[in-house]
């Protein structure tokens, strides 16, 4: 009857439609990925090479925890353990932070080794290779954005947390958030493997 | 029936009842009547801004060689009428104006399911809106790629690309938000006894519209940041000296820009098949198959891009699958031309104004949709791409089909808002002007196209300026048409007869309700108990 | 003779009408009937609906199942006359067409070109096409023909003149201010004159310089009859004084040898007033070619 | 109105026990991409990233325990990408 009843089941729904739109985005990034990669097999090849893995992995190992926490908050929220939903939210943050800070120095070093978009180095190489890179950039760009937004959000809710409005009985944004998170992690799965290893 | 016949009631309902009426009250209102006020609103004045650039574009066309503008202006004015037109007209046209009127009262909810979510989408639209408006003005002026954005070219025009693109992103994410809602709505927001088959087929075809809007706009997004990276990063992921591929920009477009061409039409084919039965005075014949072709055109059409494409060097096998899939679609599309034609059997047939723009879509629409069938066959695509055949193709479905719709809508619905309405001998030689007129320069543009006058031409040959003249007088009487329809139903909204109770005699909750309806919608929440044209089962007379 | 040669016209003609006359059937049909009950339904007489059916399964299944067939052979039709445009007869003389903003240029097998194009009537041409910028599009309405021409791509497309005459070449796809402009002609001749004409020297008589002008697609911007074109008409241009800007000053220079050179290396160093900043710059002229160029520009009155 | 069942909270052992799972599957891509086995190592590498993204859709997003709705739309989304890059694919292979 009331008008503002809590429809937490729709709340829901329209964040995993909002996670589709997502997938999507990346979905055409993927789209020209799968495309070049099956004109320049070679040059992505060599270009996946001069990424480094270890850069990769700890980054892989970082978002896998940190969703793990996020996904832990929630557990503790449902169990009204506020503090313990601080905590671990404080840690997905401190994961955001270490990530985009490995990312910060992978791409620096790349940077220094001149290959950015539009470099010289680039213009004059393989035709692939500096498509390589091009994608490269773009999609752990976008996706670095998406790791701020989502720490972003995390902040957020942390300080609802904080102030009560998320509690025991009502905890959607939490876990909207969080299913936002996981969606960040979920990209990177296959950013990892494609960009760093395949090849 | 109505007491209030001759006292001039001033209009109640959610228009006063709050008590609030100031612009804050609207532009900062969660209510979904006063957003879809807002859209219907902004969606009309590009409607008309695109329009006036259309008409001069047909000025610039009546003679050949130079006449009003410069080439780089006309390509600019092509530009941004189709931008206005398709981002700013016609894809939240009526998704975003009747859809957030009429839909939630249709299944019997007091709002959508977030109705701050349904604010926020209007304003990224008015965002957008100014960011593409302001790209118009600023750094090297209009857009001058063609709405199609198509690279290598977009990447080193030197007009300001970039802004414009970057607007067209934000109402992307604004039409995102709409589906979603929407979406969300239609699953969780139904009224009790609102089963999925008494849905009203407007609502089906918004869902189908939404799921659209939901899988393919993102597609859209990407591709124009990647534009943006192009400008501004050289990312040169489409630079063939690079080893990029232009082709791959025109994939990633269409596979958004075809399936939007639906969401352009479906909102459109529920606003009629609402309006048949209720004018026939008949259930609609084949509810089910309607229903279901809305859900089965949004399913196909999202898989038939590549017919953008045939001339474009693409694999022969790609030609084949696109082809093949095209034809497709038009089976739904002809079960639903059949079942509307069917509904008007043995009915009882009365040709107000909303009634003939309905009529018309069908005859319209269906020219389009068979021209439509010429486009999809490989061989002939190949003689007519890029033609104005194709300018014809589109504007008859879109024009005649969605904004014929879109004119028929704001005649049947927005009376329920305002309280008043127009008068009915104005709008129907509105209406035939209109069609006279319509017709007259759209079929000539077809006819130029088979006689290989390429589109987005400037100047042209000699042997193409008696049609071109033709079609240009056409543009005139259209103009004229529309006029006496806009200023018709205007005045009739703000001041025209009382308009209250369901003189329509329509069967969807809407009509239930008090004229204008009252913000909560509902004093109670509904329980249905009849399909949507089931009149005898509403109490209709 | 040879086997029967289907030219590219008459694949699509019967595609056309066979597509044009089913829509037409269907259009009229589904117009009469919406008159008819428009007509025989209206209020007036039918003051209250005589049938509230909702619906017949077997009309259902009609109306899926005949559109159906029908629109599969239009797909089957459209395709078979699409497979005649891509397959070119064996015997086909091979043209290359190179697009830029905004012209033609046609380059024959034994090296000679020409911003018109000369074809022999009865010998199928394969045309080879070529960009130097951005997408155009080859087309050909009287032979129903056009692909687009993709920088970096190959493409093609074959036609074959059955009667002298001369036809038009539009670029189709939009390609910037000049796109309705890049308009070229081809001309069918009598296959004797046809090959007197390939096997004249290179520009009989014309001199290099023009010649140079018109291989490089440069008249596609400028004239040489003091028209106004996209870019402005290098008539008499020599010696005048224009004005430019330059590193975002206004400037006025006397156009020498110098300048000519300037502008065509490196165009963007300065701009001629009124014009946009939209010229290629041509980086990978010989030097010979550029004084022929700068040499013929010098007497162009 | 209707309340949507009890709802499911996952203990904090079974999340640790799907994070430890997804951190042997990322140990294992990496290692089966350092061996040679040419195209091969394409579809492993993306075989264990759907695995472990569909552990993190199942467990750390809930899925397994929401309406069956979520999983049907899922479906959706999935299959019209997987539509986009497969019929691109017509065009790219066969060029
Ligand atoms: C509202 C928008 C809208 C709609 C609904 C459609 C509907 C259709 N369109 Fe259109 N189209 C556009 C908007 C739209 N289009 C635009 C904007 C462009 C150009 C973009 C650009 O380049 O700028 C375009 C371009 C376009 C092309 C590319 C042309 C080219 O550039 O070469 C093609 C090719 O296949 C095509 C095909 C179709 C088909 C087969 C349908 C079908 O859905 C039509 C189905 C309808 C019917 C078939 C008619 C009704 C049915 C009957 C009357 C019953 C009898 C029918 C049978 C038995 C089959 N369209
Ligand atoms: C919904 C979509 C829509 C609508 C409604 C229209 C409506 C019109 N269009 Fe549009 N058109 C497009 C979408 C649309 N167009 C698109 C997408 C393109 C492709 C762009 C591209 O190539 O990139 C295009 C291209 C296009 C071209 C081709 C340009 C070219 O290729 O060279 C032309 C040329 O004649 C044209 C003309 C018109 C005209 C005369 C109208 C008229 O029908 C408008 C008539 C209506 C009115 C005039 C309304 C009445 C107005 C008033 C009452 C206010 C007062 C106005 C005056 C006094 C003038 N359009
Ligand atoms: C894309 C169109 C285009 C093409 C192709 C083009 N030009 Fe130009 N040209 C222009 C424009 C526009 C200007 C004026 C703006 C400027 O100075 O850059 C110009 C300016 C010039 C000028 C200076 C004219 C003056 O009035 O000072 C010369 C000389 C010239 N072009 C020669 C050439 C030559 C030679 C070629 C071929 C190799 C060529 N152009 C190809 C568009 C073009
Ligand atoms: Cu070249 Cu259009
Ligand atoms: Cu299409």
């Amino acid at each position: 009857m009331s008008h503002v009843h809590k429809d937490s089941v729709g709340a829901k729904l329209g964040m995993w439609l909002f996670l589709f739109t997502e997938l999507i985005l990346f979905g055409g990034l993927f789209i020209l990925y799968s495309v070049y990669l099956a004109r320049y097999p070679q040059q992505f090849s060599s270009g996946g090479r001069q990424l480094d893995v270890v850069f990769g992995t700890t980054n892989t190992v970082v978002l896998l925890t940190s969703s793990l926490f996020a996904a832990m908050s929630v557990t503790a929220m449902k169990r009204g353990e506020r503090r313990a939903t601080l905590a671990l939210l404080c840690g997905t943050l401190v994961c955001a932070a270490t990530f985009l800070v490995i990312k910060y120095l992978e791409w620096s070093a790349k940077f220094h080794h001149g290959i950015y978009p539009n470099s010289p180095k680039l213009v004059a190489g393989a035709p692939g290779e500096s498509v390589f890179f091009g994608l490269y950039y773009l999609t752990t760009g976008l996706h670095g954005i998406h790791v701020f937004v989502g720490g972003a959000l995390i902040t957020w809710v942390a300080l609802l947390v904080q102030k009560g409005a998320i509690n025991v009985d009502d905890n959607v944004s939490l876990e909207n958030v969080t299913l936002y998170w996981h969606l960040v992690d979920l990209v990177w799965i296959f950013i990892f493997p494609l960009y760093y290893l395949i090849l | 029936m109505t007491s209030a016949e001759n006292t001039a009631p001033v209009p109640g309902g959610f228009w006063l009842d709050t008590g609030k009426t100031g612009i804050r009250s609207w532009i900062f209102s969660t209510d979904h009547k006063r957003i879809g006020m807002m859209y219907f609103g902004c969606v009309f004045g590009f409607f008309l801004v695109g329009a006036l650039l259309g008409v001069l574009l047909r000025l610039e066309l009546i003679a050949p060689g130079p006449t009003i503008v410069t080439a780089k202006t006309y390509n600019a004015l092509f530009t941004v009428h189709g931008v206005v037109m398709i981002f700013l007209f016609i894809i939240p046209g009526i998704p975003a104006s009747f859809g957030n009127l009429v839909m939630p009262i249709q299944i019997g909810a007091r709002d959508v399911a977030f109705p701050r979510l349904n604010l926020f989408s209007w304003w990224l639209y008015a965002i957008g809106a100014l960011v593409v408006l302001a790209a118009l003005f600023t750094g090297g002026g209009a857009p001058d790629t063609g709405w199609t954005f198509y690279v290598p070219f977009s990447a080193r025009t030197g007009t300001n690309v970039s802004l414009a693109v970057l607007g067209v992103f934000i109402l992307g994410f604004s039409s995102i938000l709409t589906g979603i809602n929407f979406v969300t709505t239609i699953h969780r927001l139904r009224a009790e006894g609102m089963t999925w088959t008494r849905l009203p087929l407007f609502v089906w075809s918004l869902y189908a519209t939404a799921w659209v809007q939901i899988l393919a706009t993102p597609i859209i997004a990407i591709t124009l940041l990647l534009v943006v990276a192009e400008r501004v990063l050289g990312v040169g992921l489409f630079d063939p000296g690079r080893g990029g591929d232009p082709l791959m920009y025109q994939h990633l477009f269409w596979i958004y820009s075809h399936p939007a061409v639906y969401i352009m039409i479906l909102p459109a084919m529920g606003v009629i098949s609402e309006i048949i039965p209720v004018f026939s005075r008949k259930p609609i014949f084949g509810y089910k198959m309607i229903a279901v072709s809305s859900i089965g055109i949004a399913a196909a059409g999202s898989v038939v891009w590549g017919h953008h494409m045939f001339t474009s060097g693409m694999s022969d096998t790609a030609v084949l699958v696109f082809s093949f899939l095209t034809f497709l679609v038009a089976i739904p599309s002809a079960i639903k031309v059949f079942n509307w034609v069917s509904t008007l059997y043995k009915g009882s047939i009365s040709l107000e104004a909303p009634m003939l723009f309905a009529l018309s879509f069908i005859l319209l629409f269906s020219i389009g949709g068979l021209s439509g069938l010429i486009l999809g066959a490989a061989a002939t695509d190949i003689h007519v791409h890029d033609t104005h055949f194709v300018v014809g193709h589109f504007h008859y479905v879109m024009f005649g089909g969605t904004g014929f719709a879109f004119i028929g809508a704001a005649h049947y619905w927005l009376p329920k808002f305002f309280g008043r309405r127009y008068d009915e001998t104005p709008a129907l030689i509105g209406w035939i002007v209109m069609f006279i007129g319509f017709n007259i320069i759209y079929f000539t543009m077809q006819l130029l196209g088979m006689r290989g006058m390429p589109r987005r031409y400037y100047d042209y040959l000699p042997e193409f300026a008696q049609l071109n003249l033709v079609a240009t007088i056409g543009s005139w009487i259209l103009v004229l048409g529309m006029l006496i329809v806009i200023v018709n139903l205007w005045r009739g909204l703000l001041k025209g007869k009382p308009f209250t109770g369901n003189p329509w005699g329509g069967a969807t909750l809407e009509w239930s309700i008090p004229t204008p309806p009252p913000t909560e919608n509902f004093e109670e929440d509904p329980v249905v108990t009849h399909g949507p044209y089931d009149f005898k089962g509403a109490g209709v007379p | 003779m040879k086997n029967q040669l289907i030219t590219t016209t008459q694949a699509v003609d019967p595609i056309f009408t066979f597509l044009f006359s089913s829509c037409l059937v269907l259009l009229l049909g589904i117009t009469i009937a919406m008159i008819w009950f428009v007509v025989r339904y209206r209020r007036s007489r039918a003051p209250e609906p005589t049938s509230q059916v909702s619906g017949n399964v077997w009309l259902e299944v009609v109306w899926t199942a005949l559109p159906t067939i029908l629109v599969m052979g239009m797909f089957y039709y459209g395709w078979s006359g699409y497979l005649t445009l891509r397959d070119v007869p064996k015997n086909a003389m091979q043209v290359t067409a190179v697009a830029r903003m905004w012209s033609w240029n046609f380059i024959y097998g034994n090296g000679k070109n020409s911003g018109k194009m000369y074809v022999p009537v009865g010998t199928p041409v394969q045309v080879n096409l070529e960009s130097k910028d951005v997408v155009h599009g080859f087309y050909m309405p009287a032979f129903k023909i056009k692909r687009d021409v993709v920088p970096g791509m190959k493409n093609h497309v074959w036609f074959v003149a059955t009667k002298p005459g001369s036809y038009d070449v539009f670029c189709s796809q939009y390609c910037g201010t000049g796109h309705s402009a890049m308009i070229a002609t081809v001309e069918a001749l009598p296959p004797e004159q046809f090959y007197s004409w390939l096997n004249q020297a290179q520009g009989g008589g014309e001199s290099p310089g023009r010649a140079i002008l018109e291989k490089r697609g440069c008249l596609g911007c400028h004239s040489l009859d003091g028209s106004p074109k996209v870019g402005p008409t290098l008539k008499g241009l020599f010696g005048t004084q224009v004005k430019v800007t330059r590193g975002g000053q206004p400037a006025v220079v006397t156009v020498d040898e110098a300048y000519l050179k300037e502008s065509i290396v490196d165009p963007g160093a300065a701009i001629v007033e009124g014009f946009p900043p939209i010229m290629p710059a041509t980086t990978d002229m010989p030097g010979a070619e550029l004084e022929a160029v700068v040499e013929y520009l010098e007497h162009l009155k | 109105m209707t309340k949507d069942g009890a709802e499911h909270i996952l203990s904090y052992g079974k999340l640790a026990t799907v994070w430890m799972v997804l951190l042997l599957l990322t140990a294992a891509t990496v290692m089966i991409t350092r061996v040679e086995f040419g195209a091969g190592k394409v579809w492993a590498a993306l075989a264990i990233a759907s695995i472990k993204s569909g552990l993190v859709i199942a467990f750390f997003m809930h899925m397994k325990y929401e309406p069956r709705l979520f999983r049907v739309l899922l479906f959706v989304a999935l299959f019209t990408l997987a539509a986009f890059i497969g019929l691109t694919f017509f065009d790219v292979l066969y060029r």
